[in-house]
């Protein structure tokens, strides 16, 4: 089952990267751009009955291995699964993600 | 009007209360207390140590900059100094063991470049929790520390360009839950133009430059003075994640502004950032300073003074600039895409005030802040597990039957065995300098435009010192000094890093106050002068101290480049020759004693580490100097963990000179059955071992006899063994590609494949 | 013969360069700032590794949009020789100048270490004083090092025997062991169809002295002298 | 206008850090995790007047900078956009990522 896991770094950690993006998109006529946060992004194709049972497992690895917990919130997604409020419309990830951990 | 129950949040005791309140004169603002409460942190004033530091010796004629300063430096000839410095990070590295170990390297580059000096070699110093068996945390965890900490280690001084050359690793269950990660850096300016963190001049305009400032690492100051308790989670926000891009444009600006006068003094914000480097610049000038926090870059909205002061951003520097030449300053800083900020001026008052929009919200005098912390002199006691611990009774033992399979498994413990998966982790070749590689013995980097080259070596033994924290202290010093006159190094300098626990227990102050005193013997005794350090206590968790870790740096001066010695037998048919006694006391525990192989065959960590005899120590190095700069020798190592039998199997691994065959004399009287260990495996210090041609052989000995330097020819180099007899009979004897095999897999083997969490 | 070192704000190996150039073949070098428009009359360009803005988003990423890689563009097109070492290789890739890209190395860890690679073409500026084969003894220092592309362009770049440098083993021969970074085809350094345009992970300039180990790196080098030589720049 | 851009490595081109948390992962006991692919997140904070704009925006800097095109793909989402075809079941990504530049 695909699985998605998408990790960004705590708002409050300072994320040199995505300064030296927005920095460079400056200079590149992209001022339109005013803020660049990099985050991970990972694929996994998740051996599981139900979705749930994906999302379980995915959220376990994800805390323990794909985000680092001290200065990274992650958030995981299960094809097929209806998300967890917020409602998300059509084709995007919700807002604010569905499930933050912020440990 | 402030509560108790602020005034402890702030650590402060009730009389450094009392004291601060004297100090102002009325009761301090929360902004005040927090600038107090940084400043007066173990961290930042050294309440603990500072009367005992006072010990080192810290003069000599090549001296142009002792402790006190951003970092130490030495006269190295041709009107060029070696500026040096080594510092710990060891909570944030435990709390995140990349980022922490990152902004380690960070933070000692600063210290270096500040001075003024161009950053050209750092050396890590790291000790870690059981590899090999899970006491005090399992494995896993070990491992994933370390690779963690290599990788932050190698993530920042790859990036920003300066080689990591050389330094050492440990691991002990001591350090499971407070792994020690030490960072040496060395800088080579002008010896006539050393910047200093000094603002003078009335009216001189004041720069912030660098990273925007962040809620990062807000009272990591007093974080890094506390002890680890499951509290400690709360301390996460503190974590920091390095910009070794910012960094290496900082560096860049500001050695280029140096080369004009614009500039009067320079410091980098370092812990208690722009509190600590404001009131410290002022406190050298003797001068005031007045700074507005409005003008200060922030990162984050709606951030209060006292956020603002106490901010632990990295990369970050402050600046005090001549008037009348902001222009140029500004224009150079541009150059790099750094917007340097004027934040206040340099004033006569001698206060640090700070505005907020013009408002003052906080006044505090200098002087006082800066060097009226109070200083504590801690009471001491003996340890109670001391007598029962350097008890060793070697008779109660069984020596092992087989001595090449002891050898074998010394060779493959991590300590000893190849520590070529973190080095090559690390670009140590940046910068064209290196003359001697990682895995060689000391660490070696040219001066360009000068026929000379430095030695460094990073040293310190927790067991040791653990055992007879006194030795343990003279035995760092002696060893430093020793891999780095193996090189051909003259030392002429020392820094130091005194890792060690609680200093509120008794147990604890003793250790240091002992480990202080022989350190500081060592270094009179040797004659190299400590040039400055930097102190970590309260490295606990849930009441378990780490082992008592001084570390020491010793910096060595190479006349020629050329002439550098490594540890490898460079070619067959050479005569090894053993400098340093050969034959091992006739019975009893000696060298024995907290060594290796007693932890390693016997599990054991007992007895006393063999004492050093500095006379002969002194006369050893003096030797190895000389012998290096007549060219009598063609490689040199030193015995250290794993005694002799160590050294020379590590004098054949990837050398050209194949095996060796080495005959020594036997213990001169009864052997009570571990006559061939101690002989093998002891680690009584001041002993090398050097190989020399013929013509070099004849002239080392006479050389050695002068200087009343027991020489003994054990041997030849050659062959596709290492064999070692006693008296005459093989005592072990081992293929070199078997030796090779242990000592090259010992350590990366506990971290293959490749380790998590990228 | 003038060299030209470009600086891109994170270049770190660009007083390597110059040391390698000015101070050990003794021939003239200036630096090149990344925001000027100018190449100053050199006769070669060298871009240099390090870890330009960082290695922030992609090695060699942002630095491909720096003004000076207009003239560099322009200094290539017009047959004028230009190397990229380490981070400059991966500039030329990200720039279009070189085709293919590099990954993370195989094992993932950053590998400073000598390693051997093979000169399997000896018709660049940057290789013509080495004999077909000859085996030189080089540093790396890199994490993105493992070179891919598309097997059309692997197979393109082997036709037009623009495979400049492959990894062996000391003795010159092809094993997987001696690929230290998993690049395809044990691929080392590459040239553009030109062949005016190298660029390779290795760091000859860091092997000119014996003093470090080696000093295989000069002939990339001296190459270039020999070549300008050739057409009268000297 | 919230942006976000999603960069994988195109399905030819091996990838070294999905080999690697998959074999650790595999050592860790999470042998149900078949496959991983890490590729970059980005969330872009776009001045834009309409979701359109601020996906052609978004779509240039992903294609000039964000993305390698000779190893990576990239995909576009914008808040607040209903998604191009193929149509996505609520709350997740398009299987098939909605615009997949396949330089
Ligand atoms: N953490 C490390 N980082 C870099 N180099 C290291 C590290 N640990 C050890 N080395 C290198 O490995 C070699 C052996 O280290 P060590 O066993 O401490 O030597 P010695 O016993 O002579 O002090 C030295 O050249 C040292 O620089
Ligand atoms: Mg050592």
């Amino acid at each position: 089952m695909r699985t998605r896991v998408f990790v960004t770094l705590k708002p409050s950690v300072f994320d040199p990267q995505g300064r030296t993006i927005v920095e460079a998109l400056g200079s590149m006529g992209y001022g339109a751009v005013r803020d660049v946060r990099q985050g991970k992004y990972f694929e996994l194709d998740v051996d599981a009955e139900t979705p749930e049972a994906a999302r379980a497992l995915a959220t376990e690895v994800a805390d323990r291995l794909l985000a680092n917990p001290v200065i990274e919130s992650y958030q995981v997604e299960v094809d097929g699964e209806t998300p967890q409020a917020p409602p998300a419309e059509p084709g995007r990830l919700p807002a604010k993600p569905a499930r933050l951990v912020d440990a | 009007m402030i509560e108790q129950a602020a005034i402890d949040a702030h650590g402060l005791s009730a009389e450094e209360y009392r004291r601060l309140v004297e100090i102002l004169g009325r009761e301090p603002t929360i902004t005040e207390l927090g600038i107090f409460s940084v400043m007066w942190s173990e961290h930042c004033s050294y309440k603990s140590s500072r009367r005992h530091l006072r010990r080192f010796p810290t003069d000599g004629p090549r001296v142009l900059q002792g402790p006190g300063e951003n970092a130490g430096a030495v006269d190295v000839g041709d009107g060029l100094a070696a500026v040096f410095k080594i510092e710990s990070h060891n909570h944030p590295s435990f709390i995140e063991p990349y980022q922490g170990a990152a902004t380690g390297v960070g933070g000692i580059i600063r210290d270096i470049f500040t001075m003024g000096a161009r950053p050209i070699a750092l050396l890590d110093s790291l000790r870690f929790g059981a590899l090999e068996d899970g006491r005090g945390g399992t494995r896993a965890d070990t491992a994933r520390l370390v690779d963690g900490v290599v990788a932050g280690i190698a993530g920042y001084g790859n990036s920003i360009g300066i080689p990591t050359v050389g330094g050492e690793v440990a691991f002990e269950p001591r350090y499971a839950g407070n792994p020690l990660v030490n960072v040496f850096c060395l800088g080579v300016a002008e010896a006539g133009r050393l910047a200093k963190g000094v603002a003078s001049g009335t009216g001189n305009p004041v720069y912030y430059v660098g990273a925007k400032t962040g809620r990062d690492g807000i009272h990591g100051a007093t974080m890094a003075s506390a002890e680890f308790d499951d509290r400690s989670a709360d301390n996460r926000p503190a974590v920091q994640v390095g910009d070794p891009f910012m960094e290496k444009l900082l560096l860049e600006a500001c050695l280029e502004v140096m080369e004009t006068d614009a500039l009067v003094g320079i410091q980098d914000m370092g812990a208690a950032g722009l509190t600590c480097s404001t009131c410290e610049m002022a406190a050298r000038g003797g001068t005031g300073i007045d700074i507005d926090v409005s003008r200060v870059p922030r990162r984050e909205t709606g951030m209060t003074p006292y956020e603002i002061m106490l901010s632990e951003s990295q990369e970050r520097m402050l600046l005090v600039v001549r008037r009348g030449r902001e222009a140029e300053v500004e224009r150079i800083f541009d150059k790099w895409d750094l917007h340097a900020v004027r934040i206040g001026e340099v004033t006569g008052d001698g206060l640090l005030r700070v505005r907020d929009r013009g408002g003052v919200v906080a006044e505090i005098p200098n002087r006082e802040l800066a060097d009226a912390a109070p200083l504590y002199d801690r009471p001491t006691r003996r340890p109670a597990y001391l007598d029962e611990a350097q008890r060793l009774d070697a008779s109660a033992l069984s020596a092992p039957v087989d001595l090449t399979r002891t050898w074998l498994d010394l060779l493959a413990a991590p300590v000893i065995a190849s520590k070529r998966w973190i080095y090559r982790q690390y670009d140590h070749m940046v910068r064209t300098n290196t003359v001697a590689l990682p895995g060689l013995g000391a660490a070696v980097v040219r001066i360009k435009g000068t026929g000379r080259a430095l030695a460094m070596s990073v040293d310190g033994n927790g067991r040791h010192a653990w055992l007879d924290p006194r030795e343990g202290g003279r035995l760092a010093v002696a060893e430093a000094a020793r891999n780095v006159a193996c090189a051909g190094a003259e030392p002429i300098g020392a820094t130091n890093c005194l890792n060690f626990g609680n200093p509120e227990r008794p147990d604890i102050m003793w250790q240091f106050v002992e480990a202080v005193d022989g350190i500081a013997e060592g270094c009179r005794a040797l004659g190299i002068p400590i040039t400055g350090g930097n102190v970590s206590l309260y490295n606990e968790t849930d009441g378990q101290a780490i082992d008592p870790t001084p570390v020491i740096g010793v910096v060595g001066l190479l006349e020629d480049a050329g002439r550098v010695l490594t540890r490898l037998f460079p070619a067959a048919g050479l005569d090894v020759i053993l400098l340093g006694d050969s034959a091992p006391a006739a019975a009893g525990a000696d060298g024995l004693g907290g060594s290796e192989y007693l932890k390693r065959v016997h599990r054991l960590v007992r007895g006393r580490p063999a004492a050093v005899d500095f006379d002969r120590e002194r006369a050893l190095q003096r030797l190895m100097v000389d012998a290096a700069r007549r060219g009598m020798v063609c490689s040199a190592h030193d015995c250290a963990e794993g005694g002799l039998a160590v050294a020379l199997a590590e004098c054949c691994i990837e050398s050209g000179g194949g095996g060796a065959r080495v005959d020594l004399p036997g213990p001169g009287g009864p052997d009570d059955g571990f006559g061939a260990v101690r002989t093998l495996f002891g680690e009584s210090p001041s002993r090398v071992i050097v190989s020399a041609a013929p013509e070099g052989r004849a002239g080392l000995l006479v050389l050695a006899r002068d200087r009343g330097v027991p020489a003994a020819v054990i041997g030849r180099t050659g062959g596709d063994r290492v064999t070692v007899s006693v008296a005459g009979g093989v005592v072990a004897d081992v293929a070199l590609d078997a030796a090779e095999r242990a000592w090259t897999t010992g350590l990366a083997r506990h971290f293959e494949p490749a380790a998590v969490r990228q | 013969m003038k060299f030209a070192i470009i600086q891109f704000p994170g270049s770190n190996c660009d007083h390597d360069a110059y040391h390698a150039v000015r101070h050990v073949l003794g021939r003239q070098a200036e630096f090149v700032w990344h925001k000027d428009s100018d190449l100053r009359g050199a006769d070669a360009v060298v871009l240099p590794g390090g870890f330009s803005y960082g290695d922030y988003l992609r090695t060699g990423a942002i630095a491909r949009f720096s003004p000076v890689m207009q003239r560099v563009k322009a200094f290539a097109d017009a047959g004028g020789p230009v190397i990229g070492i380490c981070n400059g290789f991966q500039v030329l890739l990200e720039a279009g100048l070189l085709e293919g890209a590099l990954l993370r190395n195989r094992r993932l860890k950053f590998l400073c270490q000598h390693v051997h690679v093979r000169v399997e073409e000896t018709d660049t500026p940057f290789s013509r004083g080495a004999a077909a084969g000859q085996v030189l003894k080089l540093p790396i220092a890199h994490g993105e090092g493992n070179f891919h592309a598309s097997p059309e362009t692997v197979d393109a770049l082997e036709a037009n025997r623009q495979i400049v440098f492959r990894y062996c083993d000391a003795e010159g021969a092809a094993t997987d062991a001696a690929n230290p970074n998993g690049s395809l085809r044990r691929i080392a350094g590459v040239c553009n169809r030109r062949r005016n345009v190298v660029g390779l992970m290795p760091h000859p300039e860091r092997a000119c002295e014996s003093a470090l180990g080696s000093e295989d790196g000069r002939v990339v080098l001296e190459s270039v002298v020999t070549a300008m030589a050739a057409t009268g720049a000297a």
